[in-house]
């Protein structure tokens, strides 16, 4: 059962990968980005990882990704012009692509070979509780830091994006 | 203890007198204090050898310690015994003799203070050489002559050759230090002192090749200060200075102080056959070497100058041969007539106002007569006329070379006869004929020919007056002479002649005869009187290489290039360096990409290859 | 006689004339070097000559956690070192009582400071502190050079200034190891630590730690290749700067090698003699050949340095007892010689705003007394008899022929060359016709020249004669130093055979 | 019968069917109903023509969106065109699957919950799907190449966005007082009765009630469906009809659908949360079974009396037999079995419809927001107190514990 | 890696596979895109297949650490995005391109 999910849900995430870096227009990787995004939150879901799941969609895929579209929207730059990329990264890139894939691939399988089959109630540690705990007890430290960049960040954009009040 | 330090104090003193107030004393005070302070030495010396007991044992006296470094203990000691008495008594005779005669010579040179004091210091260190009683003093008195040589050579300053001369004999008397240097170094090692009692009394039992070595490098040291063979080159220059300079310095006591080093250390020499050989072969080979130079010579200070280093080549041959106490007699007479000769050619210039040229000279015996006559005598001395100082000493010698080895005899006669043809050659062409010159000279005042009538007797009386091989006898423990042959000396007398005949003859009777036989010899004759171009040899294979190779090579080359190279060169690489890790900034924001996702390959990859073993891996 | 009344002194000085006008800080800088002169008579009066260990210690902990002691003592080895270089104080100032014109009063401030740096350095016992004062003796030279030096000043100051800092960056790596390895830059502990053993260095970490010390030594000695930075820093220095530079500064590379490298490594000293002597003896000749051809006359007496120096490294890692004070015998002969033709040298400059040899010429004549004392100094650089220079070179030939005779048969080569271009330098400066250039102002010495010339002609001819007031001290530490280095019987030596003797 | 139809799947299968049917009726009639409040609200009558009392209008609107001509205007970016509608809807309808609508019920002798699913993050899925709305709205301004849609469609997803962060606060403080994400527990959590009478409701119950989070939560639905004081991206004198002005007939509908779907989701979220769910107003024991009934026969008895003297010809035949099935209601729920089945759904749908009336109440009274007012409103007011409000009932909660 | 093994359950290494592709799918993307905000969208793709690659791990690991580094990186890729969207306005606004090569005036 879970294997057809997870072919079902990698394939879409590859797909939209794939159409993310193939498509001319901002827009439609962007909403491949989103379709990404929603097929690893239902990954997540399978490996147990419901609140991260439930966040990835709401953070990511329902905050980052309008922002994106927003910026997209805004700016109306249009398809990228497909203005002739030097043919060596295209010859080059490819293969050492595939190497690089391959690379990681091999190194999975050969250092990783018997890992436990994953079933879905096997791991049910991923639930709000048990992460908010570990939240605020060990991980208290990065937790603050993280505001504080939170913080940064918004302040950051917004000094850079209001227009000068000249 | 007979504070024999005094000896040298006088003319040190009289130096300081006339080095610090010369210039404002008047020119009679000058010669005053430094002809005073020498007489006095030499008074002073009278009264040390009159009161001494008995000279065959050096009395040695200790003033204080000079250098004390561990083991090397060497203090400030005099000592006299026979060897130290004769030469005081030449030194200060001779010195006292000429510092008289200088006061007229010099007269009417500026500068004349100077002279004095440079001539006093010359006698200190002088008599310092003689009187000390370690070779570290030997040494010190060696350079100071050196020093005083050089400032005496280069008085006239304002001349460039004066300069060049003094330079010149300053550096290659420098050469025979090194030599002496390295002996002392070596007598050290081998007799852990520098004393003389010390050594000679260790010598015996150390290896002969030491000593072979030790003897060695002091002959290096001798030749160097005695103007022999390899090291001559800086006497006859050295005639650049005043002549009294030359009579003194470069005929009577300075030049002798490289035979009286030899015989102080005779013991080292004896028991090194291979050095004694050395020496005898030396002081023949300059003998004949400077005796044919000396033949072609036209300057009159210069023939006297080559006959120097002849007579100076017959004491080393003495030496060599192991007649110790014939080659000192033959330094003691060598003196007298030697310093005449220069006095009298002093004069002779004098009367000349300045000429040098014998050429431009002649019958001078009717305007200089007194001179005429020393010189006469000076010249039977040099030939070897019977009963003249020189006959006996030269005499000796040629005895034993014959004892040694018959061939060295004959060669050595030979070049007795050239030394008497060329002297009278001189004579003759200065007091003969008639004057060539221009001007008209005129006899020397009497301060100057008082010394020259002195200077006569001696030559004439020195040899039986002082017969020092009976004096020094059993100082150098050497074999016999063997017998007297008669017919050696009858052989010598005729050689020398047939030397004076030879000369009369020939630039007397018919003075075109020499410049016929000149012509005819050709290339010889230039090559002889050029003086075998040793001078430019010397020039063209040592000065000229060092001074330009160390200019173009070393400085220009090696040390601006190379060196300071190198330094210039990292700084500048330094730059190119950051000019190449300057392209990885390039700006472009892909290129950063492309440049993060290698380093992340690569560092999977060593990850990968490294093993996860790092990592722990999951099991 | 406390050591650091003698360092805090010139301190002092160096802070009061920065504010003083022109004049007023001139004298002070003169008061001040006299009295440090006086006080350091007063220490020769009270030091112990027979005694060879360290005297009038005073011994503080400074720094506490970095065990940093502040420790100066003086024995016999810098003892003659301090005298010289407060000695030469005066001179210096004298030298440039008129030649320093503009920002006088910084220049007497940094001459002050400069001072105190090298009596610091001679006087330190502790590592850090020695290291210390190394550093701070670099800053004013540079700056005098710098800023009142000659035309090429800068180039030559920083050209200077990283030489000597390249090497004294692998020194202090070689004292923080030491200190890693004993615990303390105390160099007394230090020393006993590596004597007795208590702390063991592997050949090749003894062998690393000579290197690094040799190598701020041989830069500042210097010793032949890494010597290209003198003859600029020389030649462009300004009067009385380039006095304590030549006469002092280089002694700090020598006595450090003493003081350090000989007594903390004895085994590696004794494997690299063979080529640091070989290096010695090129520099030698090398110095004496390349001054023969210098036209610049402060040049020439640069590479004369090189060549005397190198006589000294021949001394020292000759390791034998009298190569080792003929050394040091050196190093202060050297100084006042060296001192001496640098003061005559800058009135020479005064006179006739130049260096060039060629430029001058037959001042014989026109200012005998100003060519005596300067054939005086000539000769004493050469090395004759009865004058300083000569008891040194010949101790060191000595100890170098007893270590092996090949070295000293070479390095007597350079007492010929010495000669050489001596001589004819005098000839061409002092003898011969009158440089027109010359004839009106070429004035002999005045009274303050006088003041300067007369003490180094003086303390040449005593140095010559009357060596026993020196060497006796110079003897007790050098002993010491050898004992403990317990010198085998033959130093191995890759040049040639030779005939060697036992010591 | 192969293995994988368990009773799990025919149940789900039921329930789906069952709760799209009553779904896609109830935003047709949804429609209906609010047309004829404002309209009764402003005294006017509200679509009556087609069928009694015009219920048969949006039966004539369906058919009509549908049957229209589908527009697509030129260079308008196709694929996004369509693909926003369809996302709109997509999104809206997904998060009714999650709410409980009653306890669980055993039918058959398999029990099953009475939602599609239950799983134990349901509110995040819930502000999940939320958030995820935004893309049909911002989608379609965007691709029908209209400035004035553009700038609608930016508008409205940017209200929805900032209206998500109160909302998600508000939401957060019922939840420290039910102490779990699963809607079901949060409902279970708020049964029994305090004081006997008052239910433990969150807006009545716990340590801090949760009226204020009540109010922004309200406030912010409004918001998050585009409702009255926040509809200003598709208002028509503002910009037209907003996003969806390039739209026509069945894109057009399925953006009306998504809204009242959201609309409808909204209020089932907030019974579930605030009002208790499927628990009676007040004990079982008190007769609380009764009400239901009541309520009917009260609307059969107004039909009657409406039906005597009718306000038009027609009603005189409509308005009895609205009466009779309104009463026929009232009898079904007398029956035992039933009430035990269906009388929480009973109190969950009125709960919920009694919300949707205030939304069109809203509607139909309050005037539009400008569109910085409302931005300032949602960041420097609605914000804040949510804020205030969680730490508040932070504190009490673990003041209490 | 037997096939009937898979039957209950997919291994966690096929997962790791999955984000092992999405990561070079991202960095392929951000090599060669030449528009910015793609650039920037591939980066986000990198970051969720680590996040994909944490949560694998942590589902092996049976741990919940994996779950707060992912919780983190959210938040983390989450500020990135809002200055790094800010950020490319500003650069639109001022050079009115969004062609990566165009913006390198920091070249030397």
């Amino acid at each position: 059962m879970e294997i057809f999910f997870f072919l079902l849900f990698a394939i879409v995430a590859l797909a939209c990968a794939l159409n993310v870096v193939l498509q001319k227009h901002p827009i439609s990787s962007a909403l491949s980005l989103v379709g990404v995004m929603v097929s690893l939150a239902v990954l997540y879901l399978m490996l147990g990882a419901e609140f991260i799941a439930m966040a990835q969609v709401v953070v990511y895929a329902g905050a980052v990704m309008v922002l994106f579209i927003f910026v997209i929207m805004l700016l109306n730059a249009g398809a990228e012009t497909r203005k002739g990329g030097s043919i060596t990264a295209q010859v080059l890139g490819i293969p050492a692509l595939l190497a690089f894939f391959a690379a990681l691939v091999f190194l999975i399988t050969t250092y990783y070979p018997g890992l436990s089959p994953v079933k879905f109630g096997d791991f049910t540690g991923g639930g709000a509780r048990e992460i908010g705990m570990k939240l605020f007890s060990s991980y208290l430290l990065p937790f603050e830091v993280t505001s504080v960049l939170i913080l940064i960040a918004i302040v950051g954009a917004i000094v850079l994006a209001r227009k000068e009040l000249d | 203890m007979q504070n024999l330090w005094i000896i040298p104090a006088l003319p040190l003193l009289g130096f300081l007198v006339n080095g610090i107030f010369g210039r404002k004393m008047p020119k009679l005070m000058v010669s005053l204090t430094a002809v005073l302070s020498v007489v006095l030495s030499f008074a002073y010396v009278l009264f040390v050898l009159s009161s001494a007991k008995s000279l065959d044992q050096p009395a040695v006296e200790h003033y204080f310690t000079w250098i004390q470094s561990g083991a090397f203990n060497v203090g400030f000691d005099y000592q006299v015994d026979k060897l130290t008495a004769i030469m005081l008594l030449v030194v200060t005779g001779i010195g006292s003799l000429i510092h008289i005669y200088s006061t007229g010579y010099m007269a009417h040179e500026e500068g004349y203070w100077r002279f004095f004091a440079y001539l006093n210091l010359f006698m200190f260190f002088m008599l310092n050489l003689v009187l000390a009683a370690n070779y570290l003093l030997v040494f010190v008195g060696w350079e100071g002559v050196g020093l005083c040589s050089y400032l005496l050579i280069g008085f006239y300053f304002t001349k460039k050759s004066a300069t060049d001369a003094g330079n010149k004999a300053f550096i290659v008397n420098r050469i025979g230090d090194f030599g002496v240097a390295l002996a002392m170094f070596l007598i050290f090692i081998t007799f852990k002192s520098l004393d003389f009692h010390k050594v000679f009394a260790l010598a015996p039992g150390k290896p002969v090749a030491t000593l072979t070595a030790i003897a060695l490098l002091l002959l290096v040291g001798a030749a160097g200060k005695s103007a022999q063979l390899p090291l001559y080159v800086w006497l006859p220059d050295a005639m650049e200075g005043p002549t009294p300079v030359s009579a003194l310095i470069h005929a009577a006591t300075m030049v002798t102080a490289g035979v009286y080093l030899c015989a102080r250390s005779s013991v080292i020499f004896v028991h090194s056959p291979a050095a004694m050989d050395t020496v005898a072969m030396v002081g023949l080979a300059t003998a004949v070497f400077a005796a044919v130079i000396g033949l072609a010579q036209n300057d009159i200070k210069k023939v006297f100058a080559y006959s120097t280093v002849s007579q100076l080549g017959y004491m080393f041959l003495g030496v060599g041969v192991g007649a110790f106490s014939a080659g000192v007699w033959h330094l003691v007479t060598h003196a007298f007539f030697k310093a005449l000769l220069f006095l009298g050619a002093g004069s002779v210039i004098h009367a000349c106002h300045g000429e040098q040229d014998m050429r431009q000279m002649g019958g001078l015996r009717k305007y200089a007569p007194v001179t005429f006559a020393t010189l006469g005598c000076a010249s039977l001395a040099i030939a070897g006329f019977p009963f003249t100082s020189g006959f006996y000493s030269k005499d000796a010698i040629l005895v034993a070379a014959h004892a040694h080895a018959p061939w060295m005899f004959w060669v050595a006669v030979f070049t007795a006869g050239m030394t008497a043809f060329y002297v009278w050659r001189a004579y003759f062409m200065t007091f003969f004929g008639k004057y060539r010159g221009h001007g008209h000279p005129h006899e020397s005042p009497v301060s100057m020919t008082g010394p020259l009538v002195i200077l006569a007797a001696l030559s004439l009386a020195g040899g039986f007056l002082f017969n020092v091989p009976e004096i020094l006898g059993k100082m150098f423990q050497v074999e016999a002479e063997g017998a007297e042959a008669a017919t050696l000396t009858y052989i010598s007398v005729a050689f020398g002649l047939a030397g004076i005949g030879l000369a009369y003859f020939l630039y007397v009777v018919n003075s075109a005869l020499p410049d016929k036989i000149a012509s005819s010899l050709g290339g010889l004759y230039t090559l002889v009187y050029n003086k075998f171009f040793v001078d430019e040899l010397y020039d063209v294979t040592v000065v000229q290489p060092t001074v330009n190779g160390s200019r173009t090579l070393l400085w220009r080359g090696i040390e601006h290039y190379v060196i300071d190279g190198v330094v210039r060169g990292v700084g500048a690489n330094a730059l190119n360096i950051g000019g190449v890790l300057k392209h990885l900034q390039s700006g472009n924001i892909r290129s950063y990409a492309t440049w993060v996702v290698i380093g992340g390959a690569v560092l999977l990859i060593l990850m990968g290859v490294g093993g996860f073993a790092f990592a722990g891996g999951v099991r | 006689m406390n050591l650091n009344l003698l360092i805090a002194i010139p301190a002092l000085g160096f802070l009061a004339a920065l504010f003083l006008p022109k004049s007023a800080a001139r004298l002070l800088a003169l008061v001040t070097t006299i009295a440090t002169f006086v006080l350091s008579l007063g220490l020769v009066a009270s030091y112990d000559m027979a005694k060879a260990g360290l005297q009038f210690a005073s011994d503080v902990v400074w720094i506490p956690n970095p065990e940093i002691h502040w420790h100066v003592a003086v024995d016999g080895l810098s003892l003659w070192l301090i005298v010289l270089s407060a000695f030469l104080g005066p001179v210096a100032v004298l030298t440039s009582w008129k030649a320093i014109a503009d920002r006088a009063p910084q220049f007497y401030a940094f001459l002050l400071l400069l001072e105190a740096g090298l009596i610091g350095v001679f006087v330190a016992q502790d590592l850090f502190v020695y290291y210390l004062f190394w550093e701070i003796v670099l800053v004013p030279i540079c700056l005098i050079i710098g800023m009142w030096g000659g035309e090429r000043r800068v180039y030559a100051s920083t050209k200077f200034f990283l030489y000597t800092n390249a090497g004294s960056v692998l020194m202090l790596a070689a004292i923080i190891f030491l200190y890693n390895k004993v615990g303390s830059f105390d160099y007394v502990t230090v020393l006993s630590a590596l004597q007795t053993g208590r702390v063991h260095l592997t050949g090749y970490e003894e062998t690393l730690l000579f290197l690094g010390f040799f190598a701020a030594m041989a830069i500042k000695v210097p010793i032949f290749p890494f010597h290209t930075w003198l003859p600029d820093a020389y030649a462009e220095a300004p009067a009385g700067g380039s006095v304590l530079l030549a006469a002092v500064m280089g002694k700090m590379g020598t006595y450090g090698l003493v003081r350090f490298c000989l007594p903390m490594f004895p085994n590696a000293v004794r494997e690299n003699a063979g080529w640091i002597v070989v290096l010695a003896i090129i520099g030698i000749i090398y110095g004496a050949l390349v001054a023969m051809v210098q036209p610049n006359f402060k040049r020439l007496i640069a590479y004369s340095s090189v060549s005397h120096l190198g006589f000294v490294v021949l001394g020292i890692f000759s390791c034998t007892r009298i190569g080792l004070d003929g050394a040091v015998y050196q190093m202060v002969a050297h100084g006042v010689t060296t001192g001496a033709l640098f003061v005559l040298a800058s009135f020479l400059f005064e006179r006739r705003a130049s260096h060039n040899i060629s430029d001058f010429g037959g001042i014989c004549k026109i200012a005998p007394w100003f060519t005596t004392i300067f054939l005086i100094a000539s000769l004493a650089s050469i090395g004759l008899p009865l004058l300083n220079n000569f008891v040194g070179e010949f101790l060191i030939l000595q100890g170098a022929a007893q270590a092996n005779f090949t070295w000293a048969v070479f390095a007597s080569i350079g007492v010929i060359l010495s000669a050489c271009y001596m001589l004819w330098m005098v000839q061409r400066v002092f003898l011969g016709e009158t440089n027109d250039g010359l004839a009106g102002r070429f004035p002999d010495l005045n009274m303050r020249e006088w003041a300067c010339l007369v003490p180094l002609a003086v303390l040449m001819v005593w140095m010559g004669v009357y060596t026993q007031t020196f060497l006796p001290a110079i003897g007790a530490s050098n002993s010491q130093i050898l004992e403990k280095m317990n010198v085998p019987l033959r130093v191995s030596n890759p040049v040639s055979g030779g005939s060697v003797h036992a010591r | 019968m192969p293995d994988f139809i368990t009773p799990y799947l025919i149940a789900t299968l039921v329930k789906t069917a069952v709760l799209a049917g009553a779904l896609m009726t109830t935003l047709a009639y949804l429609q209906w109903i609010e047309r004829k409040v404002i309209a009764h609200v402003q005294v006017r009558m509200g679509p009556s023509r087609v069928g009694p009392h015009g219920l048969m209008q949006p039966l004539a609107d369906v058919i009509k969106l549908i049957t229209k001509e589908g527009v697509i205007p030129a260079d308008v970016n196709v694929f996004f065109y369509v693909l926003a509608p369809f996302l709109a809807v997509f999104m809206s309808l997904i998060s009714i699957s999650v709410i409980p609508f009653g306890p669980p019920v055993t039918v058959f002798g398999y029990t099953t919950n009475l939602s599609l699913a239950d799983p134990n993050v349901g509110i995040l899925f819930v502000l999940a799907i939320s958030s995820m709305g935004v893309y049909g709205v911002a989608l379609a301004g965007w691709s029908s190449n209209n400035k004035y849609s553009l700038l609608g469609g930016l508008r409205s997803s940017a209200q929805m966005i900032s209206y998500e962060l109160p909302m998600s606060l508000a939401i957060a403080a019922p939840l420290l007082m039910a102490g779990s994400l699963s809607l079901r527990e949060i409902v279970n959590s708020q049964g029994g009765y305090s004081f006997g009478v008052l239910p433990k409701w969150a807006i009545f119950s716990g340590p801090f009630p949760q009226f204020f989070s009540f109010i922004i939560f309200m406030i912010s639905a409004f918001a998050e469906t585009n409702r009255v004081p926040f509809d200003l991206p598709e208002a028509e004198n503002e910009l037209v009809a907003g996003f969806h002005t390039e739209y026509s007939s069945m894109k057009f509908a399925s953006f009306f659908m998504s809204e009242y779907s959201n609309m409808v989701t909204i209020c089932c979220i907030t019974t579930v949360l605030f009002l208790g769910g499927w628990h009676p107003l007040w004990p079982a024991a008190l007769g609380s079974n009764f009400v239901a009934p009541a309520l009917f026969a009260l609307a059969g008895a107004l039909c009657f009396l409406h039906g005597l003297n009718p306000a038009r010809p027609l009603d005189r035949f409509t308005l009895p037999v609205f009466g009779l099935v309104f009463f026929g209601l009232a009898g079904v729920f007398l029956v035992p079995i039933v009430v035990t089945m269906f009388m929480p759904v009973f109190w969950f749908v009125a709960k919920t419809g009694f919300l949707l009336f205030v939304f069109i109440w809203i509607r139909a009274t309050l005037p539009r927001f400008r569109y910085d007012q409302l931005m300032s409103f949602a960041w420097k007011f609605l914000f804040p107190v949510a804020l205030l409000n969680l730490l508040l009932t932070a504190l009490m909660v673990s003041l209490v514990q | 890696m037997d096939l009937n093994a898979l039957v209950h359950g997919v291994p966690v290494s096929w997962y790791l596979v999955l984000s092992a592709m999405l990561f070079a799918i991202g960095a392929a993307g951000f090599v060669l895109r030449r528009n910015i905000i793609t650039v920037f969208m591939c980066i986000e793709l990198m970051l969720n297949a680590v996040n994909l690659t944490f949560i694998a791990f942590s589902h092996e690991l049976k741990s919940v650490h994996g779950h707060i580094f992912t919780f983190f990186v959210m938040v983390v890729a989450a500020a990135e995005a809002a200055v790094g969207l800010a950020i490319i306005l500003t650069v639109f606004k001022n050079r009115s391109t969004l062609n990566i090569d165009e913006v390198s005036t920091l070249k030397n």
